[in-house]
C-alpha cells in the first residue's frame, strides 16, 4: 500500500484552501487593475492595503515598510544588490555567511566580480555564526550584514537579535533571509533590529510566486524593478493581487497561533528525530539540537547516497529533499552540510524532512518504518558499508 | 526525471552482492563525489559466467551498475570489452544529461575488473593498455 | 440603470475560466517543488516544461529560449539591464523611443545615471519612429536597441520586422516589449529577427504576476535573480507553477484564433471609434489609424480633463483609463500623447477604451451614449469650452 | 480614493455656472498643469450674495470648486478671507495627498476674483496685498 506523505515543506506547501477561497474572486471577478480609479480598480487597491497591513502586522512593521515582490529569491536580490548599488560610494564591503541560501549567496558572487568584497563568515558545528567573528569583520567599508534567520536545510535559527544589535552598534544595515522563519517563530523587526527582512508565501500555505521584502524606512536602496509607480516606484509591475491577497492570509493564519502550530510541530520533529536515531545506525542529526526550526529534521545516513534514498522513499509514497549533489545535478553536495563540517561521502547522504501542519504521527511512523527497511536494502548494495561490517 | 527501466533497474537491480574468490574486482569511483561501483566477476574460458555489484551511488548510478552486468554476463571478454557508456545509456531508455557520467563509471568499472582479472592472471588485454580504473571521469 | 462596461483590458484582463481551470489543480494537489525529484515535483516540472512549449509555440521560438519572469515590468528590467551589463565592455550605447511604457523609460534613465548613454527616438504624430534616424543613431558603442512592439496608450504598432533588420544588420542586440502585441498580432521571433520580447500573462486573460522574457540563444545576457537553478540559472525562484500554467493556457488561446478574435475586435473597435467622433465635437483619434492594435481606442476630449471623465464614465458602470496627469498623482500628462505632439491641456483630456472578447456592441452604445452626455455635462463646466462657444 | 462627499460635489457640483456682470470674476491655475478654476462673485453691502464657477479639471478640482462656493455663499468678504484650503478638504471629508493642490487652488480661486472684485471697486483688501493670482501653486 503507497500513501502519500509529504514531508517536504520547507521545499514549499500546498496552498490551504482558506488561502485559495481568499484568492479566487481576484482572478474573474475582481480583477481591475489596482492603479485605476474606476470601482474595479479600487476594489484590487483595496485589497492590496488590507493585505499590507496584515503582512506588516505579522512581523511588528509599518505597512508602508512592505514591499511585495514574487517570492524570497527577489527580495534577497533586491535587498542585497539594492542596498550594494546604492550605498558603493559609502563603501563595497558586504557580510554574509557561508550557509546562506543560494539567492543570497549568488547575489554576493555576481556583487563580487562587480567590485564588491564579501566576507562569507564560516559556522559551527551546528550551523551558528561567531558572533565575534562578525564583529571583527566589519570594516569603514562595511555596508550591508546578511545573516539569514533560520536555515532552510538543517533548520539552524542564528542569534538574530544579537546580529541586530552588532550591524546597528556599527551603522550597518541589516538584512536576513526570513523565508523559513516567518510563521515558525516570532519576530518583531523592531525587537531585533532588522532593517529588511525576505520572506515568501509558498513555504507558509500561500501561493507560489509571491513574497514581500521588508525595508525598514531610511534603508537606502535602490528599486529594483523599474517602470510603474507601483510599490512606491520602487517595484514596479502590475500587482498580482490574488497572490498578494493569498499572502497575506497565509501568513495571517501562519502567525496568529504560531505557539500551537509549533507545540504540533516539536512533537511530530522530536518523535521523528528519535525513532530514526533510536531504529537505524551510523546515522547524525544536522543542525542545532536546539535552536532548531520546529519543523526541520536533518540525517546524515552513512554509506548511501542521497538521491538514491529519496527515490526509494518516492516509492513509498514519501516526499522528502537531500542535500545530495545528485539531486541538484552538480557534483559538490550541499555548501551547508560541506560548512559544517561533514565529509563529502557523509553529505552526499543526507535527507530533509520537512513538517507541516497536515502531517500526522502515524505518518511519522509510516516514513520511519520504511527508512529502516530502505536504508537498509541501499547499505547493503553499498561498497562502503561491507568495509564498515568487516570492522566490527 | 529518469525512465521507467532505469527506476525498475534502481528498484530491482540485478547481480547485486559479491561473489567469493572473484577472477577479478574493480571499483571505480570516489565517495566525494558521491558514487563508488565495485564490480566482481567470475570468469571462465574468456567468458563472464558471472558478475556482481555493489554501488554507493544514486539511482542512475545503481541502475547504469545494474545494466551493465546484465549486458555483459554470458559474454565473452572480448565482447565486454566492447561495452560502452553509451550501450548502457540506451539499453535503460536514455540518462539525463547530468546523469551520463554513472554509465561512464559503469563501464570503467566492468573495465578495471577485466584490469585486475588480467593482472591476476597474467593475461595481457590490448584494449585496456592505457586504461587507468582512478582516474576520474567527472569534470571538476 | 448602472451597467458594469469594463473596457480597460490594455490595463488588466479577467482571467478567463478555462484558465483558471486549468490552474486550480496546482495550488492545492500538484503543488510540488518542479527542483524536487519526487512525483509530485515532476508533475510540477512537467506543467512547466508543458507550458515553455505552449508560450515559445506562440511566437516561433524554441522552449530553451523562453524563461518565465513575474510579468512584463520584469521582463523589461531584465532585457534592458541584463544585456546593458553584460555588455558594457563592448558599449555603454542603448537606443530606445520615447513612447516605451515605463518599464523601459525608468529603466534606461536608471542606466543612464549608471554610466549608459540612451538614445530616446522620436516619434511622429501617429506615434511611428522614423527608421532613418535610428539607423542613425547608432554607433559603433550601440549595444541595444529596445522599441517597443504595439504601444500600451495609443496602440501604435510599430515597424518590428524593419528594425529588427536594422539591429541584424548593425549587430546590435534588438528587444521589443510586446505586452501589448502578443495575442493580437502573429509574432515569429525568426520572421521578425527579435532577440528579446516582453510577454505578460494578463493582459490576455491570464493571471497577474507571471510574464516571460524570449532570450534568443547567443543574446549575453546577465542573470536577472540570482539563486537556485531555476530557468537554466538565469532567473532563480521556486517556479509559480500554477500561473506559468495559466500563462501558458491563455496564450496558447489567445493565439489559437488570432485572426478571429481581432475580426471581433475590430469591428467594435471601429464602431466605437466612428460613433465617437460622429456623435462629439471637438475630439481627435490618437495614434495611427491603420497600423493600430485591434483593441485600442484612444481619443482626446477638448476642453475637458480625462480624470473628471473616468469618475463620470465609472458613475455609470463603465471603466476606462486616460492619459491625464491626475489619474496617476503627478502634473504632466502622458509622456506618449505630449511624443505625439499633443498640447499639454489636450493630452489632459485624453481617454483610452481598450476592447476585450467579453465585450459587445451593445456596451460601445452604451458607452457612446454617456459618453455624449458626460463630455457635455463637463464642458459645460469648463471655462476653456465657454471661449469656444464665444470664438464661434 | 475619494471620500463620498468629494464624488458628491463632483457629480453634483453647488453653484456650476457663470454670473453675468459679475462684481469679481477670478481665475486661476493653467492648462498645461490640467486645472483652471474661474469664479464669479456677486457682492452686496460686503456679502457676497451670489457665487458661481466654472472648472477645468479632475475629479477633486470640480469637487473643491463646488465646496468652496458653498461655504462663501452668504458670507462677508472677511469671512470669504478667512476661507483655507485646509477647511476645503477639511469640509469635503479630506482629499487624497496628490489632489491637496486642487484645494489650494479653490482658495486662489476665491481670492482672485475678491482680488478682481476690489479693483474694480478701487477699495484696498489688506489681506490681498500680496496675493498674486497667477502664481503657480504647483511645485514643478
Ligand atoms: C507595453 C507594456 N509594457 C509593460 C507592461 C508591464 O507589464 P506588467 O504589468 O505585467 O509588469 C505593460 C502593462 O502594464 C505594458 O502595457
Ligand atoms: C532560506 C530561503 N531563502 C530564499 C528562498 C527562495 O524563496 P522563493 O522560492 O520564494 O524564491 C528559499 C526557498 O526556496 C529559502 O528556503
Amino acid at each position: 500500500m503507497v500513501k502519500n506523505v509529504y514531508m517536504d515543506n520547507a521545499a514549499t506547501t500546498p496552498v490551504k484552501k482558506e488561502v485559495l477561497d481568499e484568492m479566487l474572486p481576484y482572478f474573474t471577478e475582481k480583477y481591475g487593475n489596482p492603479s485605476s480609479i474606476y470601482r474595479l480598480g479600487r476594489e484590487g487597491k483595496a485589497a492590496i492595503d488590507d493585505s499590507r497591513n496584515k503582512v506588516a502586522n505579522a512581523i511588528g512593521a509599518n505597512p508602508k515598510e512592505i514591499y511585495f515582490t514574487s517570492g524570497g529569491s527577489e527580495a534577497d536580490n533586491w535587498a542585497i544588490k539594492g542596498v550594494a548599488f546604492a550605498n558603493k560610494k559609502k563603501g563595497n564591503h558586504i557580510i554574509t555567511s557561508k550557509v546562506e541560501h543560494h539567492g543570497i549567496l549568488h547575489t554576493c558572487e555576481y556583487l563580487e566580480r562587480n567590485g564588491f568584497d564579501v566576507t562569507y563568515l564560516d559556522v559551527d558545528e551546528n550551523g551558528i555564526v561567531d558572533l565575534k567573528e562578525l564583529e571583527e569583520a566589519i570594516t569603514d567599508k562595511t555596508i550591508l550584514i546578511s545573516i539569514m534567520f533560520a536555515n532552510n536545510e538543517i533548520g539552524t535559527i542564528q542569534p538574530v537579535k544579537e546580529i541586530g544589535e552588532i550591524a546597528k552598534k556599527n551603522g550597518v544595515f541589516f538584512h536576513t533571509d526570513g523565508v523559513q522563519a516567518v510563521g515558525k517563530i516570532e519576530i518583531d523587526v523592531d525587537d531585533l533590529n532588522i532593517d529588511m527582512l525576505s520572506m515568501s508565501a509558498h513555504k507558509i500555505y500561500g501561493p507560489k510566486g509571491i513574497g514581500a521584502l521588508y525595508i525598514r524606512k531610511g534603508v537606502k536602496i535602490h528599486p529594483h524593478i523599474h517602470g510603474g509607480a507601483q510599490e512606491k516606484n520602487r517595484r514596479a509591475g502590475t500587482e498580482n493581487v490574488p497572490s498578494i491577497v493569498g499572502f497575506a492570509k497565509a501568513i495571517e493564519m501562519a502567525c496568529e497561533n504560531i505557539d500551537e502550530h509549533n507545540k504540533k510541530l516539536i512533537k511530530l520533529r522530536d518523535k521523528l528525530i528519535k525513532d530514526i536515531a533510536n531504529n537505524i545506525s551510523h546515522v547524525k542529526l544536522n543542525g542545532h539540537p536546539e535552536k532548531r526550526l520546529s519543523n526541520n529534521v536533518n540525517f546524515s545516513f552513512e554509506f548511501i547516497e542521497g538521491e538514491a534514498l529519496l527515490l526509494s522513499l518516492d516509492m513509498v509514497g514519501v516526499a522528502g529533499s537531500s542535500g545530495s549533489a545528485c539531486t541538484s545535478g552538480s557534483l559538490d553536495p550541499s555548501h551547508v552540510l560541506l560548512s559544517i563540517g561533514l565529509p563529502h561521502e557523509i553529505a552526499h547522504g543526507s535527507l530533509r524532512l520537512s513538517l507541516g501542519d497536515f502531517n500526522t504521527e502515524e505518518e511519522v511512523d509510516y516514513v520511519v518504518e520504511n527508512l529502516i527497511t530502505i536504508v537498509d536494502r541501499l547499505r547493503k548494495m553499498s561498497p562502503l558499508y561491507e568495509n564498515v561490517k568487516e570492522d566490527k | 526525471m529518469y525512465s521507467e527501466k532505469v527506476m525498475d533497474h534502481f528498484s530491482n537491480p540485478r547481480n547485486v552482492g559479491e561473489i567469493e574468490n572473484a577472477d577479478g574486482v574493480g571499483q571505480v569511483g570516489n565517495p566525494k563525489c558521491g558514487d563508488i561501483m565495485k564490480m566482481y566477476l567470475k570468469i571462465e574460458d574468456d567468458v563472464i559466467v558471472d558478475i556482481k555489484f555493489k554501488t554507493f551511488g544514486c539511482g542512475s548510478a545503481i541502475a547504469t551498475s545494474s545494466m551493465a552486468t546484465e549486458l555483459i554476463k554470458g559474454k565473452t571478454i572480448e565482447e565486454a570489452l566492447k561495452l560502452t557508456n553509451k550501450a548502457v545509456a540506451e539499453a535503460l531508455g536514455g540518462l539525463p544529461p547530468v546523469k551520463m557520467h554513472c554509465s561512464v563509471l559503469a563501464e570503467q568499472a566492468v573495465k578495471a575488473a577485466l584490469l585486475d582479472y588480467s593482472k591476476k592472471n597474467g593475461i595481457e588485454i590490448e584494449q585496456l593498455k592505457d586504461f587507468d580504473p582512478d582516474e576520474d571521469v567527472h569534470e571538476h
